[in-house]
């Protein structure tokens, strides 16, 4: 009832709007109407077609909407199902599928279809449909396209994670930041002061936090091997457990196990800026030669790179945090962006499911890479069949 | 120490105290200044102007008091809207503060002489159906049942008694979703789990800080447009012709941008020419 | 009266949060240990009432009794408190996970995969019209380069390092952007505390 | 049981979450609909983990009396203050006029909008002393910010007023927004969206380390 209250008031805007001849005449009526499965969906709606009515933007112009009928019966009685505005030849009468409710649409069984054609005060019926019913598909035909870039990601990941097991050296490109961790390390050494490494405020479980633990493996190896202590202030206890862990694995692959210092990787506290206030203060006390930045950040980035620049240590950094990435890049000297903190952690980690995944990755751009040369040539030369490949209906 | 070497060694107490005043003292002058509505703005402004009155649009308000000075603006300019244009609301929110952050909305929009006249109903006019638990998942389950997502409004009234959700069922019955997004979730979840699936319309009022980011969207059509921060909030009331918060606000902002600006160039200068000097 | 208690206590509170600017201090630590509970006691309160109270116990009251199940995961997830058997709370955990990750899986690949990459074609030279034409080109090569930049599996050497140079310039653009837009972002927030400050508490701004 | 488990679970409700959105024929839209219907339970239950974890760690902070531990009973107080009052209130608790929305007036509203308008302050001191154009990509996206900052407030409007129409600094602003920014940003976007589709599928096969080893 509403739905119907709401086409007639919808009609009524138009028939006020739309800059019509106010002509009695009546409209020849659409022609052609076809009723039939509304495609790719779970089986209660049908979608009617329709050719327009001469006067519909011709002729005599007067046209201002559509209604689509429908009943069970040919002969019987049919009622308004929906508008559509003029010039529209497309409508689906989408039902609901719960039995109990009003505007239930039952599958599998035969409805028909009449269209008129509305003008001012007057309106003109089409014939009556073919015969249609609704039912669910079992695929979706439209996603094809989705299901090939789910099925080629997915057989890429598993190739790579497979050929990164059987041991494969797979190429990771040089990263700048992780470059000059080595030279970082040995100019804290020779002035003989700390390395400060930040995990940021993310949980132990986030990838960019893991990605940090990584890298932060490698640099304490080197702090091991050059005896230059390294400090880690935290801000989750659980992150603080696995960094000491790490920590201590590190130093005793260096050979150094006598030298790690538990008491130098410690909570802080885990609200924002009390975080930043106890970081800085730390920073500004030891004026640590070289600061890592490496895991979640927030809004507390530019305070950390900030105090860190004027305290005229190094720093690298690296976050998958899109909008702190920036107040890195302008206020640090080597900024990991984004996905490329993922790959260093690949790099370094050499763990093939990460590495694997990596590889299809890089695979899933060199596809869009492709897409993107082939598809600008042939819409410039205008292939639409080729064009086509690339278009994703939903 | 040069005066250059002193100048970046200032403590930076002094600046707070700069850009505090910078920021202050503006706010108690009325300048009227000129304010272009953006083409991406007008987007969003055809899109409403273009919805037939009794339209039902969907508001998601998703963000905190923690960026209220942006988006608290947009939603009073937004709801003053619908309501003179007839246009039915239903709240909703994907952050727990939301629901709460529209009735604020609500009882400042009440105020206003017009707004008053057409005397809002609640069930009728608008509804607010709260907050519910699950992010991106919650947008996912609406497009197959909004009762079944919200089955209570925010007081605890049944939302298949509400006058206005008669007939609401999923994203069919919703004529335009308007999303206000301070982060996740917010205007990405929408795109992603609710614009490609279900093909519903989608306008956005940003935080700033998010805008930028969901630019990629509006050139693919996948979102109708974006008012990106205080700015995008002072050009849709200068386009809906009630200018009000955000405009009040941006003599402010101008002589904001413009010192920080400054900092950045006389930084840079300070920090440059006394390292060529230690150089040579 | 009360009004003007609350706005006191407000402009307190501001002032409070705004004294961190001098130097850490305890008065900033009150109002942000306030802070941290007055917000986790909302997030309990609104949980209970708009999502616990009509999504679990309305619908076992009316003897949809299936929903249980949820209330036993619910449970599990809380056993996390206990660290001795807190490893149940990964049965609870592996709904949540399964779910976002199945939903992830096809989403993103299409919105922000193939229909970004769908709407990156289009044609590069439109004829008559210049503006067009370059808006499309730079579209299409800021796309093309920047992606070339984050591809890993080749050093960035020769042409392929040329167009990862081209790249980083259009990702630079796209992040200085983010700068402005951010700074645009932290000063409105200012903005509006000052006006509370000035305006609502001491009324010296109509 | 610790391991097989949860991985099961997270496979099948993942996989069907994957099939039902290629596959629209019933009954793979009941199971999707009563999985998320379970996970909204779930989620809620793991916010109220949240604060309660909150309340342990105040509580031991407490009682063995580490650093700042007065300011516990501070968080056990306002915890136990909008907790309360929000169920005094019963289930219209946000409606304008009860305590609820007065506490969250006075307190919320004022500590939360103001912890993140401090921020304004450390971008102009940033800004001054560590925002360096210190090779050419810094100096790129420093130029980059001030063309935007500028032509996004009226500011612009009146310094480059003297340029011909369409090519002031609000014009200038559009285009870089409209296009480079966006080219960019598309870069950026689909990268991560390759990440996150690979995450997920590492989580669905069993694979990620992490989720499987339990912390």
């Amino acid at each position: 009832m509403r739905k119907i209250t709401i086409s007639l008031l919808t009609i009524f805007l138009l028939t006020l709007f739309v800059n019509i001849s106010f002509s009695q005449e009546e409209p020849l009526p659409p022609s052609e109407v076809k009723a039939s499965d509304t495609p790719n969906d779970n089986g209660h709606s049908i979608t009617v077609t329709w050719k327009l009515s001469p006067d519909d933007g011709a002729g005599k112009k007067n046209v201002v909407a559509y209604e689509i009928l429908r009943s069970d019966n040919p002969e019987g009685e049919f009622e308004i199902r929906g508008v559509a505005p003029a010039g529209e030849s497309r409508f689906d009468d989408k039902g609901a599928k719960e039995k109990t409710d009003k505007n239930y649409l039952p599958g599998h069984k035969n409805f028909y279809y009449k269209v008129r054609a509305k003008a001012d005060k007057t309106f003109a019926e089409s014939e009556v449909s073919n015969p249609a019913f609704a039912y669910g598909q079992w695929y979706h035909t439209g996603k094809t396209t989705v299901l090939i870039g789910v099925i080629l990601f997915s057989a890429f990941a598993l190739y790579f994670i497979n050929l990164a097991r059987k041991g494969k050296k797979l190429f990771v490109r040089p990263l700048a930041g992780i470059e000059a961790v080595d030279e970082a390390i040995g100019r804290a050494t020779e002035m003989g002061k700390p390395i400060l490494y930040i995990i940021g405020l993310g949980s132990a479980d986030m990838i960019a936090t893991i990605a940090s633990f990584t890298i932060l493996s490698r640099v304490a190896k080197k702090t091991a091997e050059y005896q230059t202590p390294i400090l880690i202030p935290c801000y989750d206890s659980v992150v603080m457990a696995v960094a000491q862990e790490t920590v201590r694995a590190a130093y005793l692959e260096a050979g150094r196990p006598d030298s790690y210092k538990e008491e130098n990787i410690f909570f802080v506290t885990s609200m924002q800026f009390a975080y930043v206030a106890g970081v800085n203060g730390i920073m500004l006390r030891e004026r640590p030669a070289t600061n890592f930045y490496l895991g979640k950040f927030y809004a507390e980035s530019l305070i950390l790179a900030e105090t860190g620049s004027v305290a005229g240590s190094i720093q690298i950094s690296g976050t998958d945090e899109i909008a702190q990435i920036p107040f890195f890049i302008a206020a640090t000297d080597y900024t990991l962006i984004g996905e490329e903190l993922y790959a260093a952690s690949a790099y370094l980690g050499k763990e093939p499911v990460l590495l694997g995944t990596l590889k299809a990755q890089d695979w899933g751009k060199a596809l869009v890479i492709i897409s993107l040369i082939l598809g600008a040539l042939a819409a410039s030369f205008n292939f639409q069949f080729f064009l086509n490949l690339f278009r994703v209906q939903l | 120490m040069s005066f250059l070497e002193k100048l970046l060694a200032i403590d930076r107490r002094i600046i707070f105290l700069f850009i505090a005043i910078a920021a202050a003292l503006p706010l108690f002058f009325t300048v009227k200044l000129h304010i272009e509505v953006t083409p991406i703005v007008n987007n969003v402004y055809n899109a409403l102007e273009a919805l037939p009155p009794g339209s039902k649009v969907l508001l998601s308000m998703d963000y905190d008091p923690g960026s209220m000075p942006e988006l608290q603006p947009m939603a009073e300019s937004f709801l003053r809207y619908c309501f003179l244009r007839d246009l039915k609301v239903i709240i909703i929110g994907l952050w727990p503060n939301g629901p709460i952050q529209a009735n604020i909305a609500l009882e400042e929009v009440f105020k206003d002489e017009e707004v008053k006249n057409r005397n809002p109903q609640y069930g009728i006019d608008y509804v607010n159906l709260g907050y519910t638990v699950g992010n991106e998942v919650v947008v996912e389950r609406m497009g197959s049942d909004i009762p079944a997502t919200f089955p209570k409004d925010y007081t605890g009234n049944k939302t298949e008694d509400l006058p206005l959700m008669k007939g609401v069922k999923n994203y069919n019955n919703i004529d335009f979703v308007y999303n206000l997004s301070a982060g996740y979730p917010g205007t990405y979840e929408w795109v992603i789990f609710a614009v490609d699936p279900y093909k519903i319309k989608l306008a956005a009022g940003n935080t700033a800080v998010q805008a930028p980011l969901v630019y990629p969207y509006v050139q693919s059509g996948q979102l109708i447009g974006v008012l990106g921060g205080m700015k995008g909030g002072a050009e849709f009331e200068i386009a809906t012709g009630k200018p009000a918060k955000a405009v009040k606000y941006m003599f402010s902002q101008s002589v904001t941008h413009a010192v920080i600006c400054f900092f950045i160039l006389i930084g840079n200068f300070a920090y440059f020419a006394t390292r060529k000097k230690k150089g040579s | 009266m009360v009004e003007t208690i609350g706005i006191w206590i407000a402009a307190i509170l501001t002032l409070g949060i705004f004294s961190f600017l001098y130097k850490d201090n305890p008065f900033y630590k009150f109002c942000e240990s306030l802070f941290v509970g007055v917000s986790a006691g909302y997030w309990f309160a609104t949980t209970f009432w708009q999502v616990m109270m009509p999504k679990l116990v309305d619908n076992l009251a009316a003897g949809r009794w299936i929903y249980i199940i949820g209330g036993i995961f619910g449970i599990l997830m809380l056993l996390r408190l206990f660290p001795k058997i807190g490893w149940i709370s990964r049965w609870s955990l592996a709904l949540v996970v399964g779910t976002t990750a199945g939903l992830y899986f096809t989403r993103y690949l299409v919105s922000n995969g193939m229909v970004q990459t769908e709407n990156t074609i289009m044609p590069i030279f439109v004829t008559g019209n210049l503006p067009q034409t370059i808006g499309n080109l730079v579209i299409v090569v800021g796309t093309f380069c920047g992606l070339v930049y984050f591809f890993f599996s080749k050093e960035h050497k020769g042409t392929f390092g040329g167009f990862a140079k081209v790249g980083i310039w259009f990702i630079m653009v796209s992040f200085g952007a983010s700068f402005g837009y951010t700074v645009m972002s932290r000063m409105s927030l200012l903005l509006g505390r000052l006006d509370y400050l000035f305006g609502t508490w001491l009324g010296l701004i109509k | 049981m610790r391991r097989e488990v949860p991985l099961a679970i997270t496979a099948i409700v993942g996989f069907t979450l994957i099939v039902v959105y290629f596959i629209p024929h019933p009954p793979f839209n009941h199971f999707r609909n009563f999985f998320e219907d379970l996970f909204f339970i779930v989620a809620a239950f793991a916010i109220w983990l949240g604060c309660l974890n909150l309340l342990k760690v105040n509580a031991d902070r407490f009682y063995f009396k580490r650093k700042g531990w007065p300011f516990a009973i501070v968080v056990w107080f306002g915890f136990f203050l909008m907790v309360i009052v929000g169920f005094w209130d019963g289930r219209g608790f946000m409606n304008p006029g009860t305590t609820f929305y007065y506490l969250y007036d006075i307190l919320y509203y004022p500590l939360n909008a103001t912890m993140f308008s401090i921020l304004a302050f450390f971008v102009a001191s940033a800004s001054y002393r560590a925002f360096r154009a210190r090779n050419k990509e810094a100096t790129m996206l420093l130029v980059a910010a001030m063309v935007v900052m500028l032509g996004r407030v009226p500011f612009g409007y009146y310094l480059s007023s003297w340029l011909p129409e369409g090519w002031r600094l609000g014009n200038i602003t559009d285009w870089v927004m409209d296009f480079p920014q966006t080219a960019g940003q598309r870069a950026i976007m689909i990268g991560i969206a390759l990440g996150i589709v690979s995450s997920s599928l590492r989580v669905l096969l069993g694979l990620e380390r992490t989720f499987a080893s339990g912390e």
